[in-house]
């Protein structure tokens, strides 16, 4: 039927990486896809989109996970006239078993289009296209199976994390259980949209990064260490003996020159308090050198894509935290709900954290949050002369006021 | 009428456990892994400290799947690896085999059903990209389709691992760069170029003002109080599509001008140079489905200059760092327009205040 | 009598460094220097200024060049009571005869306090204390003499330059000339304030920029060259017989990796195309090394100090003027003809017109004074999308518009 | 009455004409120099194409000069040079010779006079500044006086060429920062530290509220109609002092809060890296005349930590660059405030957007 009926689409069939045209066929005994075909085939000879959100859908007790969305032309393709998605929360590094996902694949045959995104930029897996009578029973389905929504709207959304230490040498924490550990602490804030705006959480294990935590989220958890890289010469002498060019490829491009390799002997050396723990060295020679034993995370601040201050990558508040299963990640959580608090009571509406930063400057934010400014924090310092004073650091009288001083941070050594 | 009880669902139940989707051999070495090898492009070896080998064999999709793909899926994850299987949070698939006799029959299987193996290490990962025309209601042009249309055309560098650096292309389908898109290596993006239409009658009825004027980055929405409604200030206004996000009567589609604008250049891992945001390299081509051949070109362009010039190691951005800017638009062949200089919040710090230029 | 009265004072005539109340009391017999002193002292007891400004002072047919000061003290200190500066302004470069000197050492003291700074941050020499009556005969004076007053108040301020080509090999441009010519060519917008703020225009014959010129105009003008690296070879042989270390302090500091030295062949070498024409390695090695021979001019603009938007630094707007005395610099002054009139029609009340290019944006900048972007001007281009269409780059019909197409650079080569 | 007619002056004549101030030896080789070098501290050799040799003798000054001092330069230079000198961007003299015999009794004349001969090459330049109490109505503290206490401590770095790099010292009595301090490697500037006190009967009077509103670089002023006057957002303003003046009536001064910020790393020239900004290291030392005694141990102590650690050929901010901020902070022993974060508009680009730093 579809050759005749969708010449465009009939286009993106060919070629050597999977279509998402045959995806779409595989499940177009279900009405509704198929018509979602007839749909995008009419954008393709458009060049726009049909379709409108809005109206306010979701599933008893949640304010968020279900997107709502209807086709603008729905006489014309009924089977799409709602057509909402479904946020599924992931399990942390989307391991999954076989029988889990084919849970997943049941229940999305029997309430919705049969499409599906594994997964989307929110981590979320993707249930594409249902109704409005079928998200209640959908989701009871889901959550009988041990299946729960993710966020959408302003709320936390649905954290995520990289594949961890189930499958990755570069783990400097465990992201998989401090992601499923913040998931179910924060279950209210991520089902219950009471925020200025979207808040979200990404957690990598090294400064690798895999998640893009730095890039998309509110607050990025990224693994690091504090002592030295561990170096084990013998695997350094093998990369040497394979002809490895460990002073032009390693060595040459560490950003603080912290690296050095001797030719003669083959060893190789880090000034440990010189390296930025950048990962590069690491990463090229995986055999010889390993992350550091004392192992905790740096926290950053404020990432978020373009709208509307244009995109922040997140900046560093915390450089190094310890992050203990044992006590229940309780600094952590202690801190994001500061941040919540104050972010909560100060944002503006559709305001990213980020952006109120920005706004009202790191030292409100630091006091309110209780960290102390370090270094760390910025490139660089301030440029221009324009900073603020709090009342208690200006001396109040002719007399003097040494603890103002002392505030101040007047202070030079002699 | 007598209705069947319904359970009531529990609700914050979270999500799956993840320690119950791994395989025996990922429970027995958790956190215990040593180093991990390259074996060919989409194979993967990891090695513990105990000896224990774990293989990954990863398969690129397009993001968009049926269900009968992830029924596909899990049969070979049952015949290969156990039952056990990971996805990548750039739309891979990633079988986790403890048999290395497996992978080359899991190998073979995968690429017969059309699910290629590659996008490790040294080569182009998958696109990773957003919903356009399928589903999304702000999208400027189909994410889907052009990003089928650039892997078509770049597929053998997903399949082979020897470009200079890793190359990760993303693409999203409006303004809202959802996904990473500021930070890839190649990104391109939807775009409009026209002020909204705003249907004054639909404002009045269904928007609330004070949040369409503070939606505008630009400043460039005031109230028109005879209308009800709103006006936009055709000087301020870049076409973010921000208001109609908030209000639909801001229509912001237009099919004849819309079309795509493509950045370079960005980065996420701290690897080396910290992360960089993409850049401006290309400000528009035009929408043209179903195979989106202007963009295709000015991308398999854009990728080619790059790995005929950069040294080995070096990301875009560090290449073009190394070359400077002026020497990348000459070899890219593009013309550099006033588009190029920023003009938003944080523009002066990107203004060239040195004399220190190629001509 | 001074140690009595002014013993704050007394403590800066000790140490090494010359001292200013020294040279204040050399001119003490003055009772304007004298009562200054006291009233400096004063200022030294109650650690705070005693100047107020306000009350336009100058001279007939100027609207600039006098700096009306007058202390908030005047019963106490009834000589300081009008205390103007007067700029003069200065011979290009600083360059001075011990006659020119000494004409306006007699000048000043017939007509002030006898007190001077040789010179002042804006290039003038500045005559510091007279009175209002005295305005006018010192002017008189001066300009008999073949002195001119330099700019103060929202006009061109005193064009100033660099030693030059009178005494530097790396002059580009005759430095002393375009400045003399400059000066005198817009000594109406320099005399009579008619724009929104200060307009600075300073000119380095090389990119040391030994006058700040990047730092401190809104105009920067910066010698440079486009041909090649002039290398006398014979003359590197001596710097590496001397045991200078051209590899460590010469190349390995190039910017861009443009130098090589061969140490077996003792040859240097310059990839010219990728030189960023800097100075190092011309600075380091002055005996080997000289600019090119086809030499011109950076044009930059926007460089301002702190008050209002934070200090910007001068951007490259065109990244290379020949700068011919043979047609009296007509491209050089028209552009800054059509600057002055885009500053004018758009910029507020003190604004600068770095400023106002933030605020309107470099590309209706570009438009308004005709030149090309190109991509010298910038770091980098711009990272979000939020970029501006002008109307004929817009596709009217769903025809397509060929042109528009071409305009607006979407062009792909094949 | 009988008055002496009064010839009308000549105005806009321009300035004298530089090339006749130019020694002859100057005249014969303008544009022909070849090269030069530095013979010791303060003493430049420039040697033209055709061998011609111009030597050239740097003494320091204290910026204000009495003509008394000026007429001695005169005569030096009739005595010396040919009656041929210059002044130098930074406040020094330059005496222009052609005879290189004349140079050592130049020098002895001018230190035997207090004028010390140096500042060349890789020494301690003069300091740049500006007229502090002596004339200046928005001065936070002197400059004249704090600039001496410094460089009689600093007086063996202005005579020695041996630091790691040129030395750039700057200051500037108020926020406007007249002079290139904010790209010097270091640069202290007064500051105010609270909110103007308002005379709102002199505002009303005297001051264009208007002007005095847009003034406020964080806009903080607003208008006070009930007193015809303004009133100052107290978390708003910065006590930049601009307000003041546009308007006398805000009266910024504050004795006992006043004092000196000190800032490092800056760069003017091209050389190697592009022109930098100075940046925030010490928020306020206290304003203490005579001699700023905590101003000048703060001083010394940033100049000993980079003599003491840069590599040769290392200016101040390229030194930090390479140890990093966290470093200099360490070693310079200063704490890092919530006032070294930048909170103004262009504040997001200088924020640590990557993990890579040191502890």
């Amino acid at each position: 039927m579809s050759e005749k009926k969708r010449p465009l689409l009939e286009e993106l069939k060919k070629g050597p990486w999977p279509s998402f045209v045959k995806e779409m066929e595989k499940s177009a005994h279900n009405s509704k896809t198929a018509e979602l075909l007839d749909l995008l085939e009419r954008s393709y000879e458009d060049k726009t989109g049909h379709w409108k959100h809005g109206g306010i859908v979701g599933v008893t007790g949640y304010g968020g996970g279900v997107i709502g969305r209807y086709t603008d032309l729905p006489e014309e393709f009924p089977e799409v006239r709602e057509f909402h998605t479904m946020r599924v929360n992931q399990p942390s590094g989307w391991y999954y078993t076989s029988d889990a996902l084919r849970t997943l694949c049941d229940i999305w045959e029997k309430h919705g289009s049969g499409l599906t995104n594994m997964h989307g930029a929110t981590g979320d897996a993707i249930l594409l296209g249902t109704t409005t009578e079928h998200l209640q029973p959908c989701f009871n389905d889901l959550s009988e199976a041990g299946f729960d929504l993710g966020g959408s709207g302003s709320n936390m959304r649905t954290p995520s994390c990289c594949a961890g230490p189930a499958r990755c040498q570069n783990a400097c924490i465990d992201t998989l259980d401090l992601c499923h550990n913040l998931t179910n602490t924060f279950q209210d804030y991520l089902h219950r949209p009471s925020f200025p705006y979207k808040f979200k959480i990404k957690i990598s294990g090294c400064a690798n990064d895999c998640v893009a935590s730095i890039a998309r989220a509110d607050l990025s958890i990224i693994g690091t260490w504090r002592d030295a890289i561990r170096i084990d010469q013998e695997a350094v002498k093998e990369y040497a003996a394979q002809g490895y060019d460990i002073q032009g490829l390693v060595v040459d491009k560490c950003p603080s020159q912290a690296c050095t390799y001797n030719a003669e002997t083959q060893e190789f050396t880090v000034d440990n308090p010189n390296c930025v723990r950048c990962m590069h060295c690491i990463n090229k020679m995986p055999k010889a050198l390993r992350i550091g034993k004392e192992t905790g995370a740096t926290i950053l601040i404020g990432g978020k894509a373009t709208i509307v201050q244009s995109a922040f990558l997140s900046w560093v508040i915390v450089p190094f935290m310890k992050l203990e299963k044992e006590d229940d990640y309780a600094e952590l959580k202690d801190l994001i709900e500061r941040i919540w608090e104050w972010w909560d009571e100060n944002g503006k509406v559709r305001e990213r954290v980020g952006e109120l930063i920005y706004r009202k400057g790191m030292r409100e934010f630091l006091k309110a949050v209780g960290l102390p400014p370090v270094p760390q924090m910025v490139k660089h310092p301030r440029a221009n002369p324009y900073f603020f004073w709090w009342p208690d650091e200006i001396i109040s009288s002719a007399s003097g006021d040494a603890e103002a001083e002392a505030a101040a941070g007047a202070e030079v050594e002699k | 009428m007598c209705s069947v009880p319904v359970k009531k669902p529990k609700t914050d139940i979270g999500p799956p456990y993840y320690y119950d989707m791994l395989p025996e051999i990922i429970k027995e070495n958790y956190g215990k892994w040593k180093y991990h090898e390259k074996i060919k492009p989409g194979v993967l070896k990891h090695v513990s400290e105990n000896g224990a080998e774990l293989y990954t064999v990863r398969a690129g999709s397009p993001r968009l799947l049926s269900i009968v793909t992830i029924r596909e899926y899990a049969d070979l994850a049952d015949k290969y690896s156990g039952g056990h299987l990971r996805f990548t949070s750039r739309h891979n698939v990633e079988f986790l085999l403890s048999d290395p006799a497996n992978i080359e029959p899991l190998i073979a299987e995968l690429e017969a059903k059309g699910y290629p193996v590659g996008g490790t290490g040294d080569c182009l990962n998958n696109i990773i990209h957003t919903q356009g025309w399928i589903h999304c209601h702000s999208a400027a042009t189909d994410a889907s389709g052009p990003v089928k249309a650039v892997m078509d055309d770049l597929f053998e560098y997903f399949k082979k691992d020897d470009l200079p650096a890793k190359l990760k292309i993303s693409m999203a389908c409006c303004l809202n760069m959802c996904g990473a898109v500021h930070c890839s290596d190649i990104a391109f993006v939807g775009i409009h170029r026209t002020v909204p239409t705003i249907d004054d009658a639909g404002v009045a009825k269904g928007c609330e003002i004070p949040n369409v004027i503070a939606s505008c980055p630009t400043g460039a929405i005031r109230p028109n109080p005879k209308a009800k409604s709103v006006m936009v200030n055709e000087e301020k206004c870049m076409y973010c599509g921000n208001c109609y996000t908030v209000c639909p009567s801001m229509k912001i589609m237009d099919p004849v001008n819309d079309g795509v604008a493509i950045f370079v250049g960005g980065k996420v891992s701290n690897a080396r140079s910290g992360p960089a945001f993409s850049r401006l390299a290309i400000p528009w081509v035009p929408n043209t489905p179903p195979r989106w051949d202007e963009l295709v070109v000015a991308i398999r362009n854009l990728v080619e200059i790059w790995v005929k010039d950069a040294r080995k190691g070096e990301r875009y951005g560090e290449w073009i760092e190394r070359i400077g800017w002026e020497k990348f638009f000459e070899m890219a062949n593009l013309p550099f327009t006033d588009k190029h200089i920023d003009d938003f919040i944080f523009s002066v710090p990107t203004f060239r205040t040195t004399t220190n230029f190629k001509y």
